[in-house]
């Protein structure tokens, strides 16, 4: 077993970051993760590992800074909340067109606009469908505990190269804030060696100079990269994770991802309590989003509750998969507030079991 | 003496760099993108740091210097090279790297970056072609626009009044810590490549010794811009621009050596 | 004493014709040609190629870099 | 064992530092834990509080609307919590400042002076211990020698040489807690 | 009749703005919608009804400009192509937070990244599901001709004031760089009445202090104003819009927007010279999608092409709309290749005629 | 004299402006920002133009301004209070309009909008808070934050090598020929809280007279950022920042006064 | 009746205005119209094309695969667009240039030499209307009277003087005009 | 000479306790109370009244705007 530590979410990114060997972190403060940059700092990351840590002047320059880095084969990351990531989003949008592997950690908050500084799960949309200009998609995790804000720093990392894509951690000011105990996994050493045949550290003599570029003027081979996007997209399906909580005798369905699963984990429970069959899919990888596993399940369940701290956008997604073969439903609580597991009862019982 | 005679391998004084790829130049005949480009890859070639290099490329006409120089190269969204310089250079500070941009890019969408990258005071080199207007987008007015200058968004020339005054960003950068070696250069004329030539030979040194950030700026045509001919275009540069934007070293080694920087235009000094 | 002779090249295709090394020529040796290439522009070629000192101005202002330049000591 | 505490009260107070050796504490005696503070922007004089869960299993919601035990130090949290504490639940509060104290029948009431108690012993600084001992005295969920685990685990190294005084306050604390009835 | 004038796109869009009595347009060049502001500039708007033109230094200060201006009650607009509107992520946020209204104009170009300046439909997701952070919607509207381009900045701008939010003109390349007979309607005067009530133009001795913000740091406050906001996109759901193009028969439907809808027009036409019955709805609101209508039509037709210059974005609105009961496809080229009528028509007979 | 005799309302000599709302202010005891939004309210109050004032507030602990300042109040996103502010002069050119930013706001992520602006001239007002730390978010490093200086992003202080070079952004300002009127000042002591007043009056007579961008810095402490009780921060700030910022008038009336305009910090002059 | 026309040659030869005009004719004649550019960065020497349609009904796709009609002035447009006049269609061209001439049998191919012509004429400005007057000449899908009308609508009021030049280069192109067999 | 006698109020619930008005006053009257407002800060409050002038540098300095100055001319 790790080291067992007691841990905030965001502070276990950033110590996740270093023993990930991480080579670069570039970000700008803001609420809910400032820890993450904080703890970087104190921690000494940068003699710890050598790992390079800024404090960039914007979320702008963070992200370009990151596309630098990553342009050179570079393991390197960015967090923010939800103003600063929308600030992104033309990077992410360059990163993806160009294909390069980072990671973005979003720790979102209540909005729209400056809103306020409490935990939220409203950038939904803009994480999976793509917030920036054009086709292209993040691999998107979403974790709901201490111990994830950990394991997925790895995690994203190693999908982001293996596919050379943008990953993204969609978290939100619960988890990183909340302390919990958290098993650290072995320092790993920075140097890794990864594919050196597309990026860009010099030209040498046995090879084509190398191009990170985004752009295409030619259409026709701007859509052939285009399909290839496409393509990659699809294969990263296989990546799908999600987690099935009393799901085998469920009657009923709950489908809720990070800080919100943790909370409908709690209200499954005061179901069964009652003696009602409910069950629990939580999405972990929200793209690719676990459509089959929730087709299947579907099949077995007389209603689906899909919960989220905002208006209701991976209902959509739910829908979507399930062909809407099945009612499914909306709740939460938004705009900074959480719901409550009795709140989530309450509405299941209502819009689900009820209605 | 007959041509053939002169015309012999062993014979041969100047010919275009290696570095340079054999693609045609995507720039309009006569634009100094080109010109610079050359003289840039001249220095890499002499200090033989080709495996080392990497450069920016902007966005504008030069977006496509990758095409054209034999290096590693990254493009960069609109305005950010300093940042994705600043990313590359940190990770990788034993390497040269360097950002090459345009006017608009660097002294209007990218001014955040370029203060911040200059302050900072990162060991990178910046290339700044001013041609006083975005080539690129069809000839709308840019931050070094002249006052009275015509273009397709100031049709009736640049009126200070309603649309701003020129900004002069390499004399603040000179004023900025973090900068080194700051100068504003030309190549227009042979006289004028040459001094670039060893402007930018410096900047390289520069970096190598680790010495800060240095930042030049060559005054350049943009004929097509300026709906002028090539050889009008850099009449009209000399008589108009040159008088507005001096050429001449700013900040060598560490130390301004400009008396007139602080007159910048409409600054009255008492 | 040594005289230089030189000697240019022009890269004819790819020359654009932007004409800035006609007027860069201290002995005034270029001049722009009545015909065009295939990308329709006239082109530079030396027209009094007697007076060419092998100076390099002329390859040196050439934004396309399409002008190479050859040079000896005429005793 | 499932305990879920709010801890609540002004900023610098020690709220969120006595619920981090609570969660520390637990996880010395190989407990589940989770602490989720409220956080705003950083002003002084504004409320404080944590939640802290202490379980035998895996914890679900680490935010709750409901309590077993509230640990109260100021007016603004009484009004606030008082109503949240479940049945048979505890109120621990310590009366200074308060102008309105509890009336809840139904719950287990605790009183600790802790703050005029802190004052006595010299040290604003012993003042979450104090309560802390209170509340360990009242529900004796984790072993004092863990308490203590925990609380060095969690002060920053430079502090160690206060693990006396700290233990000293902790156990003032349980000296001094005694119940309440509205 | 008004003046009839033969107009590029863009060209429509400006000369609209002026006659719709605009009061500012705050933009930063990016092909392909330049021409807005050039016209703007070379007409001399600022003469011809004293409207504000300015240049602004980036997409962040020319988004925020039209924050500040519409703050104080100004029919504000700017324009801008995909990576440009990628960078106004957040202070459209915040617009949409703030219930201001104003016109923003997004001529697409192929992404992502950079991409081509060649025409494409792939911001459908960041336009109708909000590219930036929080749950808020725009009023989109989509127009398929030059035309259009004109009478919907008038549209767009009472719209945007009907509901005190930030209306958006989808359109791209195509519309916005083609030239077609425009009636252009009547100059309007420019200093309209308008509400007051919320503006700040100075605080007179007979109000109180008014305030623009999104900012509620109490997220109990912040929840209201979201429900406020969502029961506002709620109504804002009688403003649909849509044209039916030879449905009354269909046995087969197209769903297209924008200039994809042109194109399928035509190839509408090229499948009943063939004796098929197909027929286009086009969506003219994206946001609010005409879901009911598609609902009507789906029970009528064997099978839904979606045809979008994208890799499939609207497809979702529309499965969604049809509840799944009809085979829904996708078709469309994209990264900047524009579909012809022949291919549209290919794409249907495979995949849902012979499907 | 008894003192009930003394406190009349016929011999009151201070009290609150009404301009300032009656809602308790959000900042830390002893933090400048109250006091500066007490200067600007006097000055409006005594010009008598609230009817005609339009105030825009930052992302910074002043974001709340809106609570205090008895004005119609736009709140900006971060950075973009210049820009803001040019949206709304330009529309309403006979209001008088004024943005008030943090250090963060206006020399990070706004550098560009406050260059920009200043350059462009806009007739308005900026009040920037120069406190060296970012207050809101919990004392993260700002532009300003001094070489040395801790905050939790540089928990073992600034290292210039590592995180760059403080930016002295009003002297770049300074420069722009779009600025009229340019100062330094502070509000810890009741003399220079008068010279703030002074310098703020100034400021909105130079827009009533449509002169140019007023821009005024106010170096102030942020004792909780800084970890210090308000009357040792005050302290410390004469003795660390005031050397550093220097507090003074640059430009007045578009002519540059300040003789040191060009020592910025590790430029050295020849 | 609708004609859907593809003009396509270099930057600078006046294809996007000579486009322009017939479209401006076309709704002299209330006929229904379309002008579709190709555009790119503004790069000397490019290739320019444009799309016109003119139609007596509401034009559905701006973009098209096929032409019935396609006016070529140079190699490359040659090349790209000869394959794609509907049978039946017309080709008119420009031989100035051209290396490779049109080899289909299915459609009318037509020859003008404005290149030669409007050098002759002593202004190259003329050129493109020497072009219009050919194809004029072959489909006079639109009378003169109009085309005057569009042409001067669409030259800025400047250039009004010219008017009569290029009423004569309409003409000449429309005496020069054959017909081409590969 | 006429003497300036001086007074201050504070509104003691709104003073922040931060004490700069203790310093800037030049006749040293100010003190902070023992104790606490209802935000729990010490307040100030004036120790030594005889001594105010009314000069108004505690109200001038006071980041809260909490003090009200008096003055009269004492014969
Ligand atoms: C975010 C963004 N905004 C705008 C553009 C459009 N754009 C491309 S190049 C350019 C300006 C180029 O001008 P300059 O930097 O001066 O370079 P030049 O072409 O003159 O060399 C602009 C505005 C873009 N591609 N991306
Ligand atoms: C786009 C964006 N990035 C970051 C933040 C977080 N943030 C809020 S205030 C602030 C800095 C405040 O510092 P400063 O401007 O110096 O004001 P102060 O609080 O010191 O007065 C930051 C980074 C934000 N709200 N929005
Ligand atoms: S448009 Fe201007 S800058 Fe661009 S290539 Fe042509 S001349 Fe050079
Ligand atoms: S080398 Fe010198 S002399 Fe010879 S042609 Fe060139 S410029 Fe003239
Ligand atoms: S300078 Fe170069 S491109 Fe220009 S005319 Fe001379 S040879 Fe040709
Ligand atoms: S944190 Fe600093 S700037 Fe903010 S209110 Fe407190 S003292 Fe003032
Ligand atoms: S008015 Fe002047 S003398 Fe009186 S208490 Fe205040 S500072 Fe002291
Ligand atoms: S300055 Fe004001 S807030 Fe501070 S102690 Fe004095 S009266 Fe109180
Ligand atoms: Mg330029
Ligand atoms: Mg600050």
């Amino acid at each position: 077993m790790g080291e067992l530590q007691l841990m905030k979410g965001n502070e276990a990114i950033a110590e996740a970051a270093i023993r990930a060997g991480c080579d670069a972190y570039f970000g700008y403060p803001i609420t809910p993760q400032s820890e993450v940059l904080e703890y970087l700092m104190s921690e000494k990351a940068y003699e710890r590992t050598g790992m390079v840590v800024l404090q960039a002047e914007s979320e702008l320059a963070a992200i370009n800074m990151v596309y630098g880095a990553a342009s050179t084969g570079k393991r390197v990351m960015t967090s923010s909340s939800s103003p600063g990531i929308s600030l992104k989003q033309e990077g992410i949008s360059y990163m993806a067109g160009a294909e390069l592997p980072c990671l973005i950690v979003n720790v979102v908050r209540g909005g729209p606009g400056l809103g306020t500084i409490q935990p939220s799960q409203a950038d939904y949309f803009q994480s999976t469908k793509g917030g920036g200009h054009g086709d292209y998609r993040l691999l998107v995790l979403a974790p709901a505990s201490v111990q994830e804000m950990s394991d997925f720093v790895k995690l994203a990392f190693d999908l982001a190269f293996k596919y050379r894509n943008p990953a993204l951690i969609l978290s939100d000011g619960v988890i990183g804030q909340m302390m919990e105990k958290v098993e650290l996994f072995e320092q790993q050493p920075r140097a890794t060696t990864f594919d050196q045949s597309w990026v860009t550290t010099g030209k040498t003599p046995n090879r084509e100079r190398n191009i990170i570029t985004s752009l295409n003027l030619d259409p026709v081979l701007q859509e052939q990269h285009n399909h290839h996007l496409q393509e990659k997209y699809e294969r990263m399906k296989a990546e799908v994770r999600f987690e099935r909580y009393h799901c085998d005798d469920a009657e009923y369905l709950m489908v809720a991802y990070g800080s919100s699963a943790r909370i409908c984990q709690k209200a499954v429970l005061l179901a069964r309590e009652k003696g009602i069959r409910v069950g629990l899919l939580r999405p972990i990888t929200l793209y690719p989003f676990p459509s089959e596993p929730l087709l299947e399940l579907s099949k077995q369940v007389k209603g689906i509750l899909s919960v989220e701290m905002s208006a209701g956008q991976m209902i959509e997604d739910v829908r979507l998969a399930v062909h809407d073969t099945v009612k499914v439903e909306h709740y939460g609580r938004y705009g900074g507030v959480i719901h409550s597991p009795e709140e989530v009862l309450d509405a299941f019982m209502k819009k689900i079991v009820g209605g | 003496m007959d041509i053939k005679d002169i015309i012999k391998p062993e014979n041969l004084v100047y010919k275009r760099t290696p570095l340079l790829t054999s693609n045609t130049l995507s720039y309009c005949p006569g634009c100094g993108h080109g010109t610079t480009h050359r003289v840039i890859m001249e220095v890499i070639e002499e200090m033989g740091i080709q495996a080392d290099t990497i450069g920016i490329a902007p966005v504008g006409c030069s977006v496509l210097a990758y095409d054209f120089m034999d290096i590693d190269m990254v493009q960069a969204a609109h305005g950010r090279a300093p940042a994705v310089a600043t990313g590359i250079k940190r990770t990788w500070p034993e390497k040269f790297v360097f950002s090459y941009q345009g006017d608009g890019d660097l002294a209007a969408i990218g001014t955040s970056e370029t203060i911040h990258c200059c302050n900072r005071g990162e060991s990178i080199v910046i290339i700044f072609i001013n041609n006083g207007i975005y080539g690129m987008t069809g000839g709308q007015m840019a931050p070094t626009t002249l006052v009275g200058m015509k273009s397709s968004t100031s049709p009736y020339g640049r009126d200070v009044a309603f649309m701003g005054n020129p900004l002069k960003i390499t004399e603040l950068v000179a004023q900025l810590p973090g900068t080194c070696f700051v100068t504003r250069q030309a190549v227009h004329t042979p006289a004028a490549v040459r001094k670039t030539k060893k402007a930018v030979r410096m900047a390289f040194e520069n970096q190598k010794a680790n010495k800060g950030l240095s930042f030049i700026e060559v005054v350049s045509n943009c004929n097509s811009g300026w709906k002028m001919t090539p050889v009008a275009a850099n009449k009209w540069m000399e008589e108009n621009m040159f008088p507005f934007y001096p050429l001449g070293d700013m900040k060598v080694d560490g130390r301004i050596v400009s008396k007139e920087l602080l007159s910048l235009a409409g600054v009255k000094t008492e | 004493m040594a005289k230089m002779k030189g000697a240019i090249v022009v890269d004819m295709e790819r020359c654009k014709g932007c004409e800035l090394c006609v007027g860069s020529c201290p002995t005034d040796v270029i001049r722009m040609a009545g015909e065009v290439n295939g990308k329709g522009y006239h082109f530079a070629y030396m027209e009094y190629p007697d007076n060419c000192t092998g100076c390099t101005n002329c390859a040196v202002v050439c934004p396309d870099g399409v002008i190479t330049v050859y040079r000896v000591k005429e005793d | 064992m499932n305990e879920e505490i709010i801890i609540a009260g002004f900023g610098g107070q020690g709220v969120l530092s006595m619920g981090k050796i609570l969660a520390y504490s637990g996880i010395m005696q190989n407990m589940e834990v989770s602490w989720m503070p409220s956080y705003g922007p950083e002003m002084r004089g504004g409320t404080a509080n944590v939640t802290v869960i202490l379980s035998d299993e895996r914890v679900s919601s680490p935010v709750l609307n409901t309590y077993d035990t509230a640990i109260i130090l100021n007016q603004q949290s009484l009004d606030k919590f008082e109503d949240k504490v479940k049945p048979g639940g505890l109120l621990l509060y310590d009366s200074n400042g308060i102008t309105r104290h509890p009336i809840r029948k139904d719950i287990n009431i605790q009183l600790v002076e802790a703050a005029t108690e802190s004052a006595r012993m010299g040290s604003t600084r012993t003042f979450n211990m104090i309560v802390l001992g209170a509340y360990l005295k009242t529900k004796p969920i984790v072993a004092l020698e863990n308490v203590l685990k925990g609380l060095k685990k969690s002060l920053p190294s430079r502090h160690h040489h206060l693990m006396t005084l700290n233990e000293e306050a902790i156990k003032r604390g349980m000296d001094i807690v005694k119940p309440f009835h509205p």
